[in-house]
This record gives structure tokens, C-alpha cells and sequence, in this order.
């Protein structure tokens, strides 16, 4: 447990003092957020209907970018060797990374919002209904996320192989954050919403299992 | 040939376009397995002709 | 300190299609020391990998007697490689606190490792600004803070002066002095009193 | 702790299974199974165009059924030849095991490929556009982009031994994901569209279309094996030109 607590505090004191990593990634997801509008023209009612894909999008792609740090600079300075010898196993280390870099990665995401709301005219409803997916659906991301970087995380050029292999696995997370929204159905948000915090949980319980397989095997 | 019906266009493009797939399939199978061997029989013949 | 030794058997090691060790054999008892020697690409830090558990072998095994079977693996032994795993942007104390942690030592050590390390009065310094050496003692000063019985060292003297080579002797001395045992990869000449035989390996495969 | 390599127990299947066994044995096999294939091809096209009737409901476009289905079926069985392989890699570690998993991948891929095209002919005269999203068609691309992206990490890795162990980490886990890929767009699909042209269940099938159905499932299946067997041949191959290249290298080389 000391353990644990201390890869947690570590990597957080670590992200939060690095802040420029933080900064630009909640630049980066506001900044898609506000261009893609520029490309669909600015016709406010189909705005706010599109809002969600816009928002999911635009998460979907920041965390794309925060993932190839997660693992690479421990496996450079050697800290994953000596992770081996730790008293806990590397799964329960590689969980506990997991939790810093999603509330590193995935909760600034729902700070920055009230921006994206406001610019693309989201309800009230609508705005806590985004609140809710991205929180529910974002640690499914940081969990598939960490899979790509871990099997990546040997290869210099890894940064462009592992959105190619997390993208399509990520397409459920897209499906149910953005299906939340649907007008048409009834309780389509309060499934949406059990059914990505059910993937998020699962997939949370799981990744650490493959990822501490693959770092294992990339130490080799 | 049977008459294929109103839709026969794609019926042929179906058919032209998996023997256009499965054929490029064969032959690069078999052109890489052909690379693989003659290049193991001259590193072979290397070999023998080294040790001899 | 409990009487661990270690031994390995007939160790068979393919790295990449080659060859690195071939049939590797050592035993190493408590309070004695054994230095691997040999020529660049002769398998010095493979062999340390694989004593280390961080690299499987094809053939051979890896034994340590009279280890605490309830123990997790690997859990008695230092393995310090070439990359020193101190992170800039957390202080000297928050680094070496942070292994003591994970690794499970005690943080009352901390202070008499640092003193030990030369590092005192620069706890609270950002490991970032460390000049090479001192990073190297702050990686080593992991030895002291977190007391196991074998250590596995990689080049240890490397990027350090005279003074630094003759601490890592002294450091040496007093580890085995206590019963434990350590195994050096090292091309440097350790200036150290006490228990030690030199094993040379050479390149597999020549 | 004591470490033990992988023991090797001289069963029959380690013994067909060692890559200088397996080249042996397979050398003898390769000709037959292509031969079977031809035939059995040869077979089916005969059935499928001279031998089978229209089906009353889809006309003559139940043709294309003929190579759909049989490619459809392809891009899965492929999928779980290289599970079971990956599974073979990282529990046995197996250097067969690792062949079967390179090999399949970009078989896989070119049937899955073949499937989308061979949907979407379909699709254009029966929905009367080629691309739907249809939830089969949807998760069909979806596995097309896994593929993809197994083979991009592939030829990521120079060492070959260590992509196969990684690549098998890959496999398992997009084996996991592939059921909720499904089902997630299953979901989606009948959020947006609620009355599907393209029932699961298909028309009810009559035995005529049958027996094409299942002569051209056992061609391609056939085909797969072979291309399979000759693309592990030529894996099993470059290692060995690797080996051979290493050792002609440090012997030029002058070590001493």
C-alpha cells in the first residue's frame, strides 16, 4: 500500500509541477473543441446538436496525445527495472500510475467544459449530461490508452504506432459518450452513462494486467 | 454463361475484384517465398564454401 | 541479515538471435563478492539481468538458498544498472523517499544514507540540477536507505572520480563486513578490501 | 526462486511443431493442399454459376453471397488462429506460435478487406447505396483497422522476437474488445436506425443456396490454410537468413 500511495503521490507531484504538460493539454481539447465549429460553419442549432461529437472528439484526441508519456520516461531512467523489485507487483504499480495520469489527463478535460459549452451553445442538461460521459467514459480511455503505450513503449518512433492500435479500440468509449445524447430514445443517457462506467471499470481492472505484461516484455 | 439478372455488374465486379485481391494475395505469398529461398541457398553456399 | 547465497546453473541466454551467454555458471556465499570482467558485448550486464530476474534465460536456472520462500520474487537483491532512475523535478530527499517506499525500506535510514552518500544539505535541491556523479551516489545511496542482502551492480564506478570509486569500495567492504553478497559487472578496477573472486567472460559465439 | 526454462517434453506435437521439423513435413504438404484448393474451386464456381438457381427473394445477387459469406467467415477464423497463437507465444513461447501470428495477419486483413468490398457490391443493388452503417459492416471495418494496426506494430519492431510477444499482448486484448466493439455498435445502430434492412437472421435459407454456400466456404478455407502454410514456410526462412546474415557479418567483421 505504501507503495501504491507512493506512485501515486509521485506522479502527481510530478505532472502537476511539470504544469506545461497540463496547461497544453487542456489547450489542446478546448482548441479542437473551438475549430471544429470553424469547419461546420456557424449555425448554432446544428452546433448544439453536434456538440457531443465535437466534445467526445475533441477528448478523444487529447488524451490521444497525453498517452506516450504515461510509461516512456520510467522505462528511459530505468525506474521500470527497479519497479520489478518493489514489494508490490508491477500490475498494482501500473494501476496506480493509471489513476495519477487519469486524474492528470482525464479530469482537467471536465474543468475545461464550461468553455466548450458555452462556445457551442450547449444546454444546461446538455452541459452536466457531458459533464457525466466524460467522467464515466474518460478512465476507459487512460485504460486502453495505457495498453498502447505500454506495447509501444520500447520503440522510438512509438508515438505514431499506438493511436493507430487505440483508436479503434476506443470507438465504444465514442459510441456510448456521444449515444448518452440521443433525443430520440428514451433512457438512451442513463444506459449510456451505466454502460461506459461499467467498460471504464472493467477495462481499469484489466489494462494493468496487459500492460504490466508488455512493459515486462519490452524490459527484456 | 447463365443469365445473371438486371444486377449482373455487380455480381461480375464482386467476382473480378476477390480473383483481382486473392490473385495479388498468391502472388506475393509466392513471390516472397521465392525471394526467402534462393537467398537462403546462396547464404548456404556461402557457408559451405567458408567452412571448406 | 539473513544467510542468502545465490547460485546459478548452466545459464543459457539468447538475446535477439545471438548468443549472449553460454552455459554460465556462478556461486556467490554470503559476505563475498564476485566481479565479472570481460571484453565489451561478453554479456557482463545480461548476466546481471538475468541474476536480476529481469531477464529470462532459454536454458538454466537462478537459486537462491535460504531466501524467505514467502518473500516475493527478486525482493532481496539491488539491481542498479547504467540508467540511474532519479527523476528531475522531485527533490533528493523526494527521490530517494519515493524508492524507499516502493522498495519497502525504512525512511529512518534516509538521513544516514544521504550523510553516507556526500548528499547532505542538498535534500531539498531538484535532483535535475545533480552534476552526473552525484546522481550515480544518490542512485547508490538506494543500497544504504533500503538494507537487502545482494546486490547487483552494473559499472557502479562509472561517471564517478577516485574519491567516488574509493566510497563504492568502501560502501562494498562494509555490505559484505554484514553478511551479504554482492555481484559486480564492472571494466573498471574497484579500489576494495575484502572477499572477492573474478570471473572473466568472454564473447559467446567467437 | 528458482527459474526454470520452458521444458520441452518430446511429444508428437513438439516434434511437428520444431521449425526444422515443421519445414520437413510441411515441404510434402504445400502441393497437395494447393492442388485440393484449385479443385475445390473449381468445384464451387462450377455450382455457383451453372449448378444453382437464382434464390427467390435476392435474384441472382445471392452470387455474391457465395464469396461474402466464406470471406466474412475468413476475417474471424483469422482472428482466432492468431489468439490461439498469441496464447501458443506467450504462455509456451513457442517460435511457431509467433510464425502463425505473422503469417495470419495480413491474411486476415486481405479477407476482411475482401469482405467489406464484397458487402458493399451486395449492398448497392439490395439497399441501393454500397455503404451502410450496418452494424455487421461497421464492426467488420472496425476489425479491418485491427488488423491494420497488428501489422503496423509488426514492422515497428526490429527485433522480431520480442514484436511477436508484444503483438500477442495486442491480440488478446483486441480478442476482448472485439465483442464490445460489436456490441457497441450494435447499440448505436439501433439508436439511429431503428428498422434494419439487413435482418441477422437472412432470409430463410433454402438448400439451394446451401450447397454453394458450404463448397465455397471449404475453397477459401483451403486457400487460407495454404497461404498460411507457405507464409509460415517463409518466416521460418528469414530467420534463418537472419541467423545466417549475423553470423557471415561477424565472421567478416574480424571478432576476435
Amino acid at each position: 500500500m505504501t507503495a501504491f500511495l507512493a506512485i501515486l503521490s509521485r506522479d502527481l507531484k510530478l505532472g502537476l509541477r511539470q504544469g506545461g504538460d497540463l496547461l497544453t493539454l487542456v489547450l489542446f481539447f478546448v482548441i479542437v473543441g473551438v475549430l471544429l465549429p470553424f469547419a461546420v460553419g456557424p449555425d448554432r442549432p446544428l452546433l448544439s446538436q453536434l456538440a457531443p461529437a465535437i466534445i467526445w472528439v475533441a477528448a478523444l484526441l487529447a488524451q490521444l496525445l497525453s498517452h506516450d508519456r504515461l510509461f516512456r520516461s520510467d522505462f528511459e531512467d530505468g525506474s521500470l527495472a527497479l519497479f520489478r523489485q518493489a514489494s508490490l507487483s508491477l500490475d498494482g504499480l501500473v494501476f496506480a500510475k493509471l489513476i495519477a495520469h487519469w486524474l492528470l489527463t482525464g479530469l482537467p478535460l471536465v474543468v475545461a467544459m464550461p468553455v466548450l459549452a458555452l462556445v457551442l451553445g450547449l444546454s444546461a442538461d446538455g452541459f452536466w449530461l457531458a459533464v457525466m460521459t466524460l467522467l464515466a467514459g474518460t478512465p476507459a480511455l487512460t485504460a486502453f490508452g495505457a495498453i498502447g503505450a505500454a506495447v509501444t513503449v520500447g520503440l522510438k518512433r512509438g508515438g505514431l504506432v499506438a493511436p493507430v492500435i487505440v483508436l479503434p479500440m476506443s470507438l465504444p468509449v465514442l459510441i456510448f459518450g456521444t449515444g448518452a445524447f440521443d433525443p430520440a430514445r428514451v433512457g438512451a443517457a442513463s444506459q449510456a452513462l451505466l454502460l461506459l462506467a461499467a467498460l471504464s471499470l472493467v477495462s481499469m481492472a484489466l489494462a494493468p494486467f496487459a500492460a504490466a505484461l508488455a512493459l515486462r516484455i519490452s524490459g527484456e | 454463361m447463365i443469365d445473371l439478372g438486371q444486377h449482373w455488374e455487380f455480381i461480375a465486379a464482386t467476382y473480378a475484384g476477390s480473383v483481382l485481391v486473392i490473385g495479388a494475395l498468391i502472388g506475393w505469398t509466392w513471390s516472397a517465398s521465392r525471394r526467402a529461398r534462393t537467398r537462403v541457398a546462396r547464404l548456404e553456399a556461402a557457408r559451405k564454401a567458408r567452412k571448406a | 541479515m539473513s544467510d542468502i547465497s545465490l547460485a546459478a546453473e548452466g545459464i543459457v541466454l539468447e538475446r535477439g538471435g545471438r548468443a549472449v551467454l553460454v552455459d554460465l555458471s556462478l556461486a556467490v556465499s554470503p559476505g563475498e563478492a564476485l566481479m565479472l570482467r570481460g571484453p565489451n558485448g561478453a554479456g557482463k550486464s545480461s548476466a546481471l539481468l538475468v541474476l536480476a530476474g529481469l531477464l529470462a534465460p532459454q536454458e538454466g536456472r537462478v537459486r537462491f538458498t535460504g531466501a524467505d520462500p514467502d518473500a516475493p520474487p527478486f525482493a532481496h537483491l539491488h539491481w542498479v544498472g547504467h540508467d540511474p532512475a532519479i527523476k528531475s523535478g522531485l527533490s533528493v530527499a523526494e527521490n530517494l523517499r519515493f524508492w524507499i517506499d516502493v522498495l519497502g525500506g525504512r525512511r529512518d535510514r534516509m538521513g544516514d544514507a544521504l550523510e553516507a552518500a556526500g548528499l547532505a544539505g542538498l535534500e531539498d535541491f531538484d535532483a535535475g540540477l545533480l552534476s552526473a556523479g552525484q546522481t550515480r551516489r544518490l542512485a547508490l545511496a538506494r543500497l544504504l536507505a533500503i538494507p537487502r542482502p545482494l546486490w547487483l551492480l552494473d559499472e557502479p564506478t562509472s561517471a564517478l572520480d577516485a574519491d567516488g570509486a574509493h566510497w563504492v569500495g568502501q560502501l562494498l567492504a562494509n555490505h559484505l563486513a554484514g553478511g551479504g553478497l554482492a555481484v559486480i559487472a564492472t571494466h573498471l578496477d574497484i579500489p576494495f578490501s575484502g572477499d572477492s573472486k573474478t570471473m572473466t567472460l568472454i564473447r559467446a559465439g567467437a | 526462486m528458482a527459474q526454470t526454462s520452458p521444458n520441452t517434453h518430446p511429444g508428437w506435437f513438439t516434434r511437428i511443431a520444431h521449425p526444422g521439423m515443421f519445414m520437413g513435413w510441411t515441404r510434402h504438404v504445400v502441393l497437395p493442399l494447393a492442388i485440393a484448393t484449385a479443385l475445390a474451386f473449381a468445384a464451387g464456381l462450377y455450382v455457383v454459376f451453372f449448378a444453382s438457381p437464382p434464390d427467390y427473394q435476392m435474384g441472382d445477387t445471392v452470387r455474391m453471397m457465395y464469396v461474402h459469406v466464406p470471406t466474412a467467415w475468413l476475417s474471424q477464423f483469422c482472428y482466432a488462429v492468431m489468439f490461439s497463437s498469441a496464447i501458443g507465444t506467450l504462455v509456451w513461447r513457442h517460435p511457431m506460435a509467433d510464425v502463425s501470428q505473422k503469417a495470419a495477419a495480413p491474411l486476415g486483413a486481405a479477407f476482411t478487406a475482401l469482405a467489406l468490398f464484397t458487402g458493399a457490391m451486395w449492398g448497392r443493388p439490395t439497399w441501393g447505396t454500397f455503404w451502410e452503417w450496418d452494424g455487421r459492416m461497421t464492426s467488420t471495418l472496425v476489425l479491418l483497422f485491427i488488423y491494420l494496426g497488428i501489422i503496423a506494430l509488426w514492422r515497428a519492431f526490429d527485433d522480431q522476437l520480442k514484436a511477436a510477444r508484444i503483438v500477442s499482448v495486442v491480440t488478446l486484448v483486441g480478442a476482448v474488445n472485439i465483442p464490445i466493439i460489436k456490441f457497441s455498435v450494435d447499440w448505436w445502430q439501433t439508436l439511429h436506425q431503428p428498422a434494419s434492412v439487413f435482418r441477422t437472421d437472412g432470409p430463410t435459407v433454402d438448400f439451394s443456396i446451401l450447397t454453394p454456400l458450404l463448397v465455397m466456404t471449404l475453397a477459401f478455407s483451403l486457400l487460407f490454410l495454404t497461404l498460411h502454410l507457405v507464409r509460415m514456410r517463409t518466416e521460418v526462412t528469414r530467420r534463418r537468413i537472419r541467423s545466417l546474415e549475423l553470423a557471415q557479418a561477424r565472421a567478416a567483421g574480424g571478432a576476435p
